[in-house]
C-alpha cells in the first residue's frame, strides 16, 4: 500500500510535468502572436527575442479607434450570437426527435443532415452569393450584407455538427425518464425542457461554445456574402495584408482583440461544464 | 402515428433551414458541373458539357495528386488528434488541481480563427522574422518551409493538430458528460485498474462521440482551405496544395466556375462514400458484437 | 395535435429573437475621422459637385478596391468630403487582393448591381473589357454632359490611360494609381569606400547599380559573402517567390521583359506559346531568363521562398537585402517612413538590369524593360448608380489633391504632378523614384492586352512554384507550362 | 410511395447488412457513381459509356431489390 502511495505521487508529478509542457506548447504561439503585436513594423525583423519591454499601442489604438473594426467586432457578436441561439435550440429539438421517434428514414436524415457539412466550400459560394442577392430578394431587400443572412447561412455547418453531437448525448439519458414524465402528463415541449435540457445541460453547453466559436471565427462564407454593413471581425483581417507589406502587427493586435470574447465566452461556458460533470465523483 | 408527426414538427425547421442553405447550392453545383463554365473564355456562360468535366477529372494528375495529397494531410492529422484528444479527455475527467486552469488553456487554440493561425504560425515560421527558424538554425536544424516540401507538410500537420485537437477533447468531454457512473464505480469495485477501465469501458460507451468526433476531424481535414492557404499558400512547389485549396483555385483565381463545381461534386461524393462506410463498419461491427 | 403548437411557438419565437438580433442593429457607416490635416478645403472646392449631385442626393454608392494606401486614402480622407459636398453616401469596401477580385467579378458576372464603382487593375481591364464587364465613360459622359466635371482634364493624364481605353479610344476607367516596378539598392552599402575597394578589388569593375544581369549577381554574390563575413543579416537580392501569384508577376512581368521575352512569350497573332507555334514561352531565352531567376535565390534572403510582394518590400526595409526589385509604390515609406523601415535614407533607385538589346527594343516600342502597373476606377455595367459613382470617381481623380495623394502613397497618374511641389520636395528622399518615373516610364509597360488574364496565369503558375522549389528543372518546368498554355488557351476559345 | 417499406424490417439481403430501401438505393447510386469514374478512366477508350451506364442501371435494380 505504501507503494502505491508512492506510485500515485510519482503520477500525480508526471501529470503535471505533461501539463505544463502541453500549456507551454500550447500558449507559444499566441504569445508569439501578441509579441508581433507589440511590435513596431521596423522592429518586426531585428528583434527576435522571446520577450519584450515595450508596447507599440498603435497597432491597436489605429484599427479599433480610426478604422471600422469597433463595427466589426460588434457585427461578429451578433451574428455569432444569433446563430448559437438558433441552433441549439433547432438541434436540440431535431436530435430529440431523431433520438426518441421512430421516424421513417430517421437514419438517413440524420445522414443527410451531416453532409451539408461536407460540401468544399469553394464552389459552394456562386449559388449563396447567387441565393441571397438576386432569388431570395424583395425589391431592395436581400439576404446579402445582412446579419440575418449570416445567421443563417451558418446553420450550414453548425446545425448537422451540433444535431449529431447532441443525439449522442440525449441517446445517453434513460427513455424511462421521459416515459416517467409523460405518464405525469408533460407534453413533448415540458419533456424536453424540463428533462432533456436540465440532464443534457453540460454537453449542451459544449455544443453551444463549439457553435459559437465556428461561427465567429468563420471566413469564406462570410466574405462572400457580406460587403461593408455585416463584414465580420475575420473577414476584417484580411485587409491587413495588404500589397505594401502586410501589416503583420495590425493584424496581430486585431487578432488578439478578436481572440478575446471567444475567449471570455470560453471561460464562462467552461465553468458550467466542470459543473455539470458529473465524473468529477470518480476516484481513484 | 401521433408521435410521428410530432417528430416532424420537430425536425421541421432544421430541415427547411438546411434545404436551403445546404440543399439548394448543391443541385446548382451539380447543375454547373455538368457545364462549361469559365468567365473569361471567350464564349462566357454555361455551356452545356455533359460529363467531359469528369472524364477530364479522371484524369486530371494535378486534382488526383491534391487529393492523395488531402488523403495523407487527413490521415496524419486525423489519427493524432484523435488519439491526443481521447487521453487528454481521459486526464481531464480525473479531479486534480488546476484541473479548471489546464483545461481552459487547452481549449485556447479553438478560440482563435482558422485565419489567424495560419498567420500565427506564419508568423512563427517565415524566416528571418519567426523564432522557430532562427532558434532551430542556432541548434544546427535548417528549417524553411518555404524550401523544404517535407518540413511544410509537417508544419500544416503540426499547426492542424494544434488548433483542433482542443475540439476534439471537448466533444468527448461532451460525450463524457451525460455518461452514467455507475459503470465505472462498479468496475471500481471489482478493482478494475485504469487500462481496463478505459478499455472496456471508457471507450466503449464513448463510441458515439468517438464516431462524430472522428467524422469531423475527416469532413474538416478533407475540405480544409483557410489555415493552410495562410500559412504556406499551397506551397513550396505544390507540397501543400490540399485538394480544397486546389478547388479553390481554379474556382477563385482560374475562374473556373464548370469544372471546380465539377471537382467540388466529386469530392463531397468522396467525402460522404468515406463517412459512409466508416459508419456502417462500425455500426455493423457493433451490431454483430452485439448479437 | 395541441403538443405540435406548443412547439411552433418558441421556435418561431427564436427565429424572431434571431431576425430581430439580426436586423435591428443599426450598422452606422464605417465612422472614418475626417483628417486632421488639409484636405482641399472646402473654399476651392467649387459648388459645382453640389449642383451637378442634387438629383442624386441621399443615394449611396458602393464601391470595391484592394486594401493599398491609395485605396486607404481615399477611404480616409477623400470620401469624407464628398458626402458633404453631396449628399451621397459612399460605402468603399477594401480587402485583400485576391478577394477583391473574386467578389468583384463575381458581382459583375452574375449582373448583381452590387458595387457601383470597382477597381480595375491595367492587367485584367482587357478582359474586362471582353465580356462587357464595364460602363464606358466616354459614352457616358457625352450622354450626360452636366455631370461631367469641366475641370476634370482628360488630357493630363498620363499615357497609362491608354491602357483603358477601347480600340476606338473610349475610356473605361479613370487611373487612379500608377507606379513602375524598379531596381532598388542600398546607397549606404553601394557608397562605402571600403565596400567599393574590396569589391572593385574581386571583381575588377567599379561597384554601381547593375545594368547587365551578370553584373547583379555579382553584386548580389559580393554582399551575400559581405554579410556573411560581418555576422551582419544581409543577402544579395530580394526575391519574390512565396507560393502566391506575386511570384509568376515577378518572373513574367519584370524578368522576362528584361530578358526580352515580351507578352509572356505568348504569340498574340495565333494565341500559341510554343516555339513550335511562333510563341517564347519554352524558348531558350525564356528557360535562362528563369534558371537565372530561380538561382538567385541562393544568394536572396531565406524568407524569399515565402514572400510575396509585401515581404519582398519588408525585406528591403528590414535592411536584409543590398537590392532588389520592387513595386515603386513601397518605394515612399520604406525610403522615409522611421516607424516601418529601417533603411530611411539609404535608398537608390535605378533601371532595373537589362538583357543585351531590351533597352533598343523598349526605345523603338518593340518590347519593354519592366513593369508599369496601376489600375483605375471604373463602372460595371450592372451598377444601379452609375450616375453618382461617376460623380464619385472624377472626385477622387481631381487635379487639385493629386499632390498630396502622390507623396503620401506614391503614385502618379497625370503629368501636372510631377512638378507639384509636394511630389518634388519628395523626390529627393525617395531616391529620385518620382524622377526616373518621368523620364522613363515609358520603356515600361503594363501587361499585355489580353482578353483573359487570371486563367492563364494560374495555368502557368504551379510550374513556376515548383520550378521554384526544385520539383522540376526551370527548363522542364517551360516546357510544361508552354504546351498547357496553348491546351488552355483553346479551351478558352483562343488559337483553335 | 416506397417510404411505406423504408422502414419495414427486413431480412438481410445479399449485402449481409440491415438496410432500407433508400440505403440500397443510395449504395445503388455510389456505385453507380463509381462505375462509371473507373469507366471513364480506364475503359472508355475501347468500350462506350453507355455500356457502363447499362450495367450500373441493373446493378441499382439488382441491388434495391436483394440487396
Amino acid at each position: 500500500m505504501k507503494q502505491s502511495a508512492r506510485r500515485k505521487g510519482l503520477k500525480q508529478v508526471f501529470l503535471y510535468i505533461v501539463w505544463i509542457a502541453l500549456t507551454l506548447i500550447t500558449l507559444f504561439p499566441i504569445y508569439w502572436m501578441f509579441l508581433i503585436s507589440a511590435r513596431s513594423r521596423v522592429e518586426l525583423f531585428s528583434n527576435r527575442n522571446l520577450y519584450q519591454t515595450t508596447i507599440f499601442w498603435e497597432n491597436f489604438v489605429r484599427p479599433l479607434f480610426q478604422g471600422v473594426y469597433g463595427q466589426y467586432v460588434v457585427n461578429s457578436l451578433i451574428v455569432a450570437t444569433g446563430n448559437t441561439l438558433l441552433v441549439v435550440v433547432l438541434a436540440v429539438l431535431a436530435a430529440y426527435a431523431l433520438s426518441r421517434y421512430r421516424v421513417k428514414g430517421g437514419q438517413n436524415i440524420f445522414f443527410w443532415t451531416i453532409t451539408n457539412r461536407m460540401a468544399p466550400p469553394a464552389a459552394f459560394m456562386l449559388p449563396l452569393f447567387l441565393l441571397y442577392s438576386r432569388v431570395l430578394r424583395i425589391g431592395d431587400l436581400q439576404l446579402y450584407d445582412t446579419h440575418i443572412g449570416l445567421i443563417l447561412v451558418y446553420c450550414v455547418f453548425n446545425l448537422p455538427f451540433a444535431i449529431w453531437l447532441l443525439k449522442g448525448i440525449i441517446d445517453g439519458i434513460p427513455t424511462s425518464l421521459d416515459d416517467a414524465a409523460r405518464v405525469d402528463g408533460a407534453s413533448t415541449v415540458g419533456i424536453i425542457r424540463r428533462i432533456i435540457v436540465p440532464l443534457a445541460a453540460p454537453g449542451i453547453a459544449i455544443t453551444a461554445l463549439l457553435a459559437w466559436i465556428f461561427a465567429w471565427n468563420e471566413f469564406l462564407f462570410a466574405t462572400t456574402l457580406t460587403s461593408v454593413k455585416a463584414r465580420t471581425i475575420t473577414t476584417g483581417l484580411v485587409e491587413f495584408v495588404t500589397v505594401v507589406g502586410t501589416n503583420w502587427g495590425e493584424m496581430a493586435a486585431m487578432a488578439i482583440i478578436s481572440l478575446l470574447p471567444a475567449l471570455l465566452f470560453l471561460v464562462l461556458v467552461q465553468r458550467y461544464i466542470i459543473a455539470g460533470l458529473t465524473f468529477g465523483a470518480v476516484r481513484e | 402515428m401521433k408521435s410521428s408527426k410530432t417528430a416532424w414538427g420537430l425536425l421541421a425547421p432544421t430541415l427547411i433551414i438546411l434545404g436551403l442553405v445546404g440543399l439548394l447550392p448543391f443541385i446548382y453545383v451539380l447543375y454547373v458541373g455538368f457545364h462549361d463554365w469559365m468567365i473569361f473564355a471567350k464564349v462566357s456562360g454555361l455551356v452545356w458539357a455533359g460529363v467531359d468535366n469528369y472524364r477530364e477529372l479522371v484524369f486530371d494528375e494535378d486534382f488526383l495528386a491534391a487529393l492523395g495529397r488531402g488523403l495523407r494531410f487527413t490521415i496524419w492529422t486525423v489519427s493524432i488528434q484523435m488519439v491526443l484528444g481521447l487521453l487528454l479527455a481521459h486526464l481531464l475527467m480525473k479531479k486534480f488541481k488546476g484541473r479548471g486552469f489546464f483545461r481552459a488553456i487547452h481549449a485556447l487554440p479553438l478560440t482563435v480563427a482558422p485565419l489567424v493561425v495560419g498567420a500565427t504560425w506564419r508568423l512563427l515560421t517565415i524566416p528571418g522574422l519567426g523564432p522557430l527558424p532562427f532558434y532551430l538554425n542556432k541548434i544546427g536544424i535548417d528549417y524553411n518551409i518555404g524550401w523544404s516540401a517535407q518540413q511544410a507538410f509537417f508544419t500544416t500537420v503540426l499547426m492542424h493538430i494544434w488548433h483542433w485537437t482542443p475540439f476534439v477533447t471537448l466533444t468527448f468531454l461532451a460525450g463524457l458528460s451525460a455518461l452514467p457512473k455507475e459503470p465505472f464505480e462498479g468496475a471500481m469495485v471489482d478493482g478494475a485498474n485504469q487500462w481496463q477501465i478505459f478499455r472496456y469501458i471508457f471507450l466503449p460507451m464513448l463510441k458515439p462521440v468517438i464516431l462524430i468526433a472522428l467524422f469531423l476531424r475527416i469532413m474538416d481535414a478533407l475540405r480544409i482551405v483557410d489555415e493552410v492557404w495562410m500559412l504556406t499558400g499551397g506551397g513550396p512547389g505544390t507540397a501543400t496544395r490540399y485538394v480544397g485549396i486546389h478547388i479553390w483555385r481554379v474556382v477563385f483565381p482560374m475562374t473556373n466556375y464548370g469544372y471546380g463545381s465539377a471537382m467540388s461534386v466529386l469530392l463531397l461524393y468522396f467525402i460522404i462514400v468515406v463517412c459512409w462506410l466508416l459508419l456502417t463498419v462500425i455500426t455493423q461491427a457493433k451490431r454483430e458484437a452485439g448479437t | 395535435m395541441k403538443t405540435y403548437w406548443k412547439l411552433v411557438i418558441p421556435i418561431t419565437l427564436i427565429v424572431l429573437v434571431a431576425t430581430v438580433l439580426g436586423a435591428c442593429v443599426p450598422a452606422p457607416p464605417p465612422a472614418v475621422e475626417p483628417p486632421v490635416e488639409e484636405v482641399a478645403p472646402p473654399a476651392e472646392v467649387p459648388t459645382w459637385w453640389a449642383e451637378a449631385a442634387a438629383p442624386y442626393k441621399g443615394v449611396t454608392i458602393r464601391g470595391i478596391s484592394e486594401s493599398t494606401p491609395p485605396s486607404k486614402y481615399v477611404l480616409e480622407v477623400l470620401v469624407a468630403p464628398f458626402e458633404k459636398e453631396t449628399g451621397i453616401n459612399v460605402e468603399f469596401e477594401v480587402t485583400s487582393w485576391d478577394e477583391m477580385y473574386t467578389k468583384a467579378i463575381r458581382d459583375m458576372e452574375a449582373a448583381t448591381g452590387i458595387y457601383d464603382f470597382v477597381y480595375i487593375e491595367q492587367d485584367i481591364i482587357y478582359a474586362y473589357l471582353a465580356q462587357n464587364f464595364l460602363v464606358d465613360l466616354t459614352a457616358f459622359s457625352e450622354a450626360n454632359p452636366n455631370l461631367l466635371y469641366p475641370e476634370l482634364e482628360m488630357d493630363d493624364f498620363t499615357a497609362f490611360i491608354d491602357n483603358f481605353k477601347d480600340a476606338e479610344g473610349h475610356v473605361y476607367g479613370l487611373p487612379f494609381e500608377a507606379f513602375l516596378k524598379v531596381y532598388l539598392y542600398r546607397t549606404d552599402l553601394f557608397e562605402d569606400p571600403e565596400i567599393k575597394a574590396a569589391f572593385k578589388e574581386q571583381y575588377g569593375w567599379d561597384l554601381r547599380p547593375a545594368t547587365t544581369f551578370e553584373e547583379y549577381r555579382q553584386i548580389a554574390d559580393f554582399f551575400t559573402l559581405w554579410g556573411k563575413e560581418q555576422g551582419v543579416e544581409l543577402w544579395g537580392s530580394t526575391v519574390q517567390a512565396g507560393s502566391h501569384p506575386a511570384a509568376f508577376y515577378e518572373m513574367f512581368e519584370t524578368i522576362f521583359p528584361s530578358f526580352g521575352v515580351y507578352n509572356w512569350g505568348i504569340n498574340m497573332e495565333n494565341w500559341k506559346a510554343t516555339t513550335a507555334n511562333g510563341g517564347a514561352l519554352d524558348s531558350d531565352r525564356a528557360k535562362e531568363a528563369l534558371r537565372y531567376w530561380v538561382e538567385m535565390l541562393e544568394v536572396a534572403p531565406p524568407e524569399a521562398r515565402a514572400s510575396t510582394w509585401d515581404e519582398v518590400a519588408a525585406s528591403f526595409a528590414g535592411g536584409r537585402a543590398a537590392q532588389g526589385w520592387v513595386y515603386g509604390e513601397n518605394a515612399a515609406w520604406i525610403a522615409t517612413d522611421e516607424t516601418r523601415s529601417a533603411v530611411v535614407g539609404k535608398v537608390g533607385v535605378a533601371l532595373p538590369p537589362l538583357y543585351e538589346g531590351v533597352l533598343d527594343d523598349a526605345k523603338a516600342r518593340r518590347g519593354y524593360i519592366g513593369y508599369y502597373d496601376g489600375g483605375a476606377m471604373g463602372i460595371p455595367h450592372s451598377s444601379k448608380n452609375q450616375e453618382a459613382a461617376w460623380l464619385f470617381i472624377q472626385w477622387i481623380s481631381r487635379k487639385e489633391i493629386q499632390g498630396d495623394f502622390a507623396a503620401k502613397t506614391a503614385r502618379i497618374v497625370r503629368t501636372s504632378t510631377f512638378d507639384d511641389p509636394l511630389v518634388k520636395e519628395m523626390d529627393p528622399k525617395v531616391g529620385g523614384y518620382y524622377t526616373l518615373f518621368k523620364e522613363h516610364g515609358d520603356l515600361f509597360k503594363g501587361a499585355p492586352p489580353f482578353p483573359f488574364h487570371a486563367p492563364i496565369r494560374e495555368v502557368i503558375l504551379p510550374y513556376i512554384l515548383k520550378a521554384i522549389a526544385g520539383e522540376m528543372t526551370p527548363e522542364a518546368a517551360l516546357d510544361e507550362a508552354a504546351k498547357a498554355v496553348d491546351a488552355e488557351l483553346v479551351k478558352l476559345g483562343y488559337g483553335q | 410511395m416506397e417510404a411505406k417499406k423504408t422502414n419495414k424490417k427486413r431480412e438481410p439481403g445479399f449485402l449481409r447488412m440491415e438496410t432500407n430501401l433508400f440505403d440500397r438505393i443510395f449504395i445503388g447510386v455510389v456505385i453507380f457513381v463509381a462505375i462509371h469514374l473507373l469507366w471513364m478512366r480506364f475503359l472508355e477508350s475501347s468500350i462506350s459509356l453507355t455500356v457502363a451506364s447499362i450495367i450500373s442501371l441493373v446493378l441499382i435494380f439488382v441491388i434495391a431489390k436483394w440487396g
